[in-house]
């Protein structure tokens, strides 16, 4: 169920250039269901700004019913997020959308997860609940430059772990696709959030794996009603279109028109 | 006695409070968040002719208090709407407004003939004022005389009552309001979105793929209450006053500029309880002002 | 080379920012803050042919990120503004755009006669969109056919080139700015207010004494940013932009859309050095956005 | 000079029903010159609200750079402000206007301040800088009620002190008036700040007596640029018009047509 919940900071931490690790406790996280999810989070209860921004849940603690988002703290709404100390409330809505299927992978199989930037969040929890259910992980994170990486060791103590930057000031020079022409193709599925660029190039990478790819776009309500999210999906979809918000924001490769 | 209960031509209300047209699609989403019966009523997403994709991504941007959108009134069309969208609102004890949209007059006709039959729309609500689309749409809402021959052709064919709704970007609304009255609107409902346009910071490029969007939010409210005010000197029909609600108080002052319902758009993204909460805090708020019911509110603002 | 220097019709813009006309009075409390020849232009309060005292308070109200006002136009008039204002403003670097209101033709025809001799007036602007006085005023904005007549009526008296002033409460914003520029306009600036009201909640009265006033501040940059956008594509002479600029990315948006320089309003009552801070901070933003000369960024969105 | 400062709050406290009195310091309190005048506060950093509030100067101490205000958070902006706590800062600007002229009471002369609501503080630095100086200071302090009276106390210690409430929860029932007609007229000037209708009441009053009027008017800019604030003068005043903000906001009594 999807609840409004005056969420409650535990901890807000700076882990990186411009980026943020917030720790909320409350109630909506016992109504998450799987890593990908997101929350729509109300920044300020000014109308300025206005709508709410929504953020990948990073990781669940359910006996703590703790939940940890990562974001950047780039334009005015995030800001003022990244002001909040712990003790605080935040007004959050969620959980919103469909998450990656952890259950499409089965213990023993190895399985690639690619993460771009702020897209690297959620590839977090779902490696959490992968790896614990004895599937093995593979991590290939991409960043723009050395001062934005961020998470390394926490992915690393959940199986091997490639960076990427850009800039070439971290790990492989180049992008994440660099990494991957390294790795081992014989994954059985592989998972991906990140910029629409890098989403297009994994998928065009592995015509013939299975993949799971979770999309950004702008929001307005963020559950499906106002039509703000949309997108168009190929000719092999069954729908005419999707909304990336209440249908997404993962979606299987080959459903939404890169 | 129910203090909020409001009569309008063809709606029985049991309090002025529904969500916009847009900002509530056909409602099934807020259905699972709580009980529409609960509402005043619903002013359902834009039904035109034929199913609408819409305008490409990004559709939406903030602004200081605001937002732009550009939807372009995506919609499944008429025969979806009737059989896929409406049947399943019945299941609820609330009025539906059908938001009515077109290229042509014959679009608008011809949807509003259909429409109107459905059992559980009670009032349309001709779109003549959305800023989104190529065609039609805001055309129609400024020119008065094409404003009062569309609402004619529809009223002739509508098995309901007709409410105009009337766009922000004119210099003379009460024209426009005057011109649909004397067309046989037994209602009008305003304001729709003021044209607007952000940039990129960084690019210069509009945010918007369309390029300009509908302004919304409590950034428009001034002058939504601005001609609200103006409209119900001018007419004699009612309104449903719109523009920038997301408080109580907002609902106090449509009224009391001579709306006589309410309707709630952007809000409902920033707080998706935001019309039970308003709903619920309507008495107290009555009793805070000294009135026994809502209706005494109507128009205040004229009466000084 | 100076990186920021603009040159528009009898205009040597050190910088394209200038305070906008009736938010910074004639400068002398300002110029207490900070020194003045630092800014690209100022443009002065509206002045009329006689003293105005204005209209009874408030004369201010707050809204969702704006304000509206309806001072009125007070001003010490034509006889005031030339033997007080403007010799005190002479000790600055600093050219002078002299915005002049009317009732009638006739009124704004003197005032631009003798304003436009003062040595510091490089320009005038014709205010054709005030929304707070009974007469004249908007009523010369909304009308292309009378805009164009003053204008040209202004033209043929000015000693220095005519700016006009837009008004936003239009159908098509357009249409006037290119009778403006038929009638001889050397530039237009715009946005004027929006025409707004804010109710007081307790008891339905407006909150401006006046009723109705103008709608400024950042609530209003999506409007203003569509309508120079609009009018970049329709007139071939410069625009000086403004509305809701309160960040040097603001301006940024308003040259991308089609301004040559930039006016700061309603920001200067909350940042009393939005104007210096923002000329300080506009090389650094060239630089980020690898422009090397700010001219480059002008119309910069139509050129995608 | 008027300055725009980045003060720092020392404590916030309610003091009294939506009653706070917040300590800021900062260079602006090195700034001020006498009491009645008054800084602008810019509550936020967001768009919304948008204009700064007016609020007197309450208390000075400018061995610790020290100033405090008192004001009650009913609307949005103040609301806002009364969330600060010790450590935030504050955008203020001031000190503005012209305060109560100190000079004109002699030591050895008693003079009766009149305030009435939220016009109650400035009375307060203005006694402590009349009292030291010795002049006797009558304290005449109008309410609504019991529970938003405030600094009676701080008040008494500095002299006399008469409470007035309208619903007669607490002193004198009824206004400043009421308890002005059992004050030994035999004093030489009053100074008064409050709403309009006790001002004039007050004027009324004493029409052979010497006062200063604190006023109170919507502003915009604060400085006397945009004409929000003006008021109409009478017919015995040299000039057409004051502004409050910059004129005022304490005038003689009998310049301002009430
Ligand atoms: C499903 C989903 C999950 C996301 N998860 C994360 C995450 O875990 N960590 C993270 O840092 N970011 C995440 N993002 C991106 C994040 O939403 C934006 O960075 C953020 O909204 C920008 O807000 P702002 O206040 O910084 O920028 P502003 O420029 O002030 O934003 C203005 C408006 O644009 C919207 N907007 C701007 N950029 C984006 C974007 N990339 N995607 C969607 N809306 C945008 C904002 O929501 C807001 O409505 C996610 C986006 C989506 C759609
Ligand atoms: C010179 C001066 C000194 C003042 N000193 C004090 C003080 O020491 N303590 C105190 O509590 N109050 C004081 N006030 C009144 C105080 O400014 C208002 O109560 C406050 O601005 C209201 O803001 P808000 O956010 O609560 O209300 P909102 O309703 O959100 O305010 C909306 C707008 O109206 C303005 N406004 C509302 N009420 C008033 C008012 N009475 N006077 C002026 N502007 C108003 C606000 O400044 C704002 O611009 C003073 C006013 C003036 C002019
Ligand atoms: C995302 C969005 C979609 C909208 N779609 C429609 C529509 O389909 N038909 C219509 O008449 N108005 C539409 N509107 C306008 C609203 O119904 C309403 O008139 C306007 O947003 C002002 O109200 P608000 O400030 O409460 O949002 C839409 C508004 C938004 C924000
Ligand atoms: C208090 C106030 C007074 C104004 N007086 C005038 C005026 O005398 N003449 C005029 O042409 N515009 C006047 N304006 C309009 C501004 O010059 C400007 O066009 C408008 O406020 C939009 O810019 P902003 O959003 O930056 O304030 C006034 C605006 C305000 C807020
Ligand atoms: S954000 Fe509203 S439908 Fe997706
Ligand atoms: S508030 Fe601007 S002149 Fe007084």
């Amino acid at each position: 169920m999807i609840l409004q919940d005056r969420m409650v900071v535990q901890s807000q931490q700076q882990i990186a250039q411009d980026i943020f690790e917030m720790k909320l406790t409350g109630n909506l996280v016992g109504e998450i269901t799987s890593p990908g999810q997101f929350v729509h989070i109300r920044v300020a209860d000014s109308f300025e700004p206005l709508l709410r921004r929504p953020i990948s849940i990073a990781a669940i603690d359910q006996a703590a019913k703790e939940m940890t988002i990562i974001y950047r703290a780039e334009g005015r709404g995030t800001k003022v997020l990244s002001e909040k100390r712990s003790g605080d409330t935040v007004d959050v809505l969620g959980p919103l959308g469909n998450g990656f299927p952890v259950d499409e992978a089965m213990p023993g199989e190895t399985v690639v997860l690619v993460g771009g930037g702020i897209g690297v969040p959620p590839l977090y929890e779902l490696s959490k609940q992968l790896t614990a259910k004895g599937v093995t992980c593979i991590h290939v994170l991409g960043f723009q430059t050395e001062t934005v990486v961020f998470y390394e060791e926490q992915f690393m103590q959940l199986g091997e772990t490639y960076i990427a930057t850009v800039d070439s000031t971290r790990g492989t020079a180049g992008f994440v696709t660099d990494v991957l022409q390294t790795v081992d193709a014989n994954f059985s599925m592989y998972f991906s959030c990140g910029p629409m660029l890098m989403l297009q190039a994994v998928q065009q990478m592995y015509p013939n794996k299975k993949g799971y790819l979770s999309f950004e776009e702008r929001m307005g309500c963020g559950i499906g009603a106002c039509f703000a999210c949309v997108c168009q999906t190929t000719e092999n979809s069954s729908k005419d279109y999707v909304k990336v918000c209440s249908d997404g924001p993962v979606f299987p490769a080959g459903v939404v028109a890169l | 006695m129910n203090r909020l209960a409001i009569e309008l031509p063809g709606l029985q209300l049991k309090n002025p409070i529904m969500p916009a047209s847009g900002c509530f699609g056909f409602g099934k989403e807020y259905g699972r968040l709580y009980d529409l019966s609960k509402l005043g009523a619903i002013m359902i997403k834009a039904t035109t002719l034929e199913t609408r994709f819409g305008n490409p991504t990004p559709r939406v941007a903030e602004t200081p208090a605001g937002m732009l959108n550009a939807i372009g009134l995506q919609n499944p069309g008429l025969t979806g709407v009737m059989e896929n969208e409406l049947p399943w609102l019945e299941q609820f004890d609330v009025p539906i407004i059908a938001n009515v949209a077109g290229t042509e007059t014959e679009d608008y006709v011809e949807v509003a003939k259909v429409i109107s039959t459905a059992p559980n729309v009670h009032a349309l609500e001709l779109n003549i004022s959305c800023p989104n689309v190529k065609a039609g749409g805001i055309t129609f809402g400024t020119d008065p005389e094409i404003a009062k021959e569309l609402t004619s052709a529809v009223k002739a064919v509508s098995k309901v009552p007709v409410y105009v709704k009337l766009s922000p970007n004119v210099t003379n609304v009460t024209e426009i309001a005057k011109a649909v009255e004397a067309g046989g609107a037994d209602g009008i409902t305003m304001i729709n979105t003021l044209v607007g346009m952000r940039l990129d910071e960084k690019t210069g490029r509009p945010v918007i793929a369309n390029g300009t969007g509908g302004l919304s939010g409590p950034a428009v409210k001034p002058v939504a209450i601005r001609m609200v005010y103006e409209v119900y000197k001018a007419v004699n029909i009612p309104i449903i006053g719109m523009g920038g609600v997301s408080e109580v108080t907002d609902v106090i002052d449509f009224l009391s500029a001579g709306a006589s319902a309410v309707a709630v758009g952007t809000a409902n993204f920033v707080n998706p309880f935001v019309c039970p909460t308003i709903i619920d805090q309507l008495p107290a708020k009555l009793d805070e002002l000294g009135v026994n019911h809502i209706s005494e509110l109507i128009g205040r603002s004229h009466r000084l």
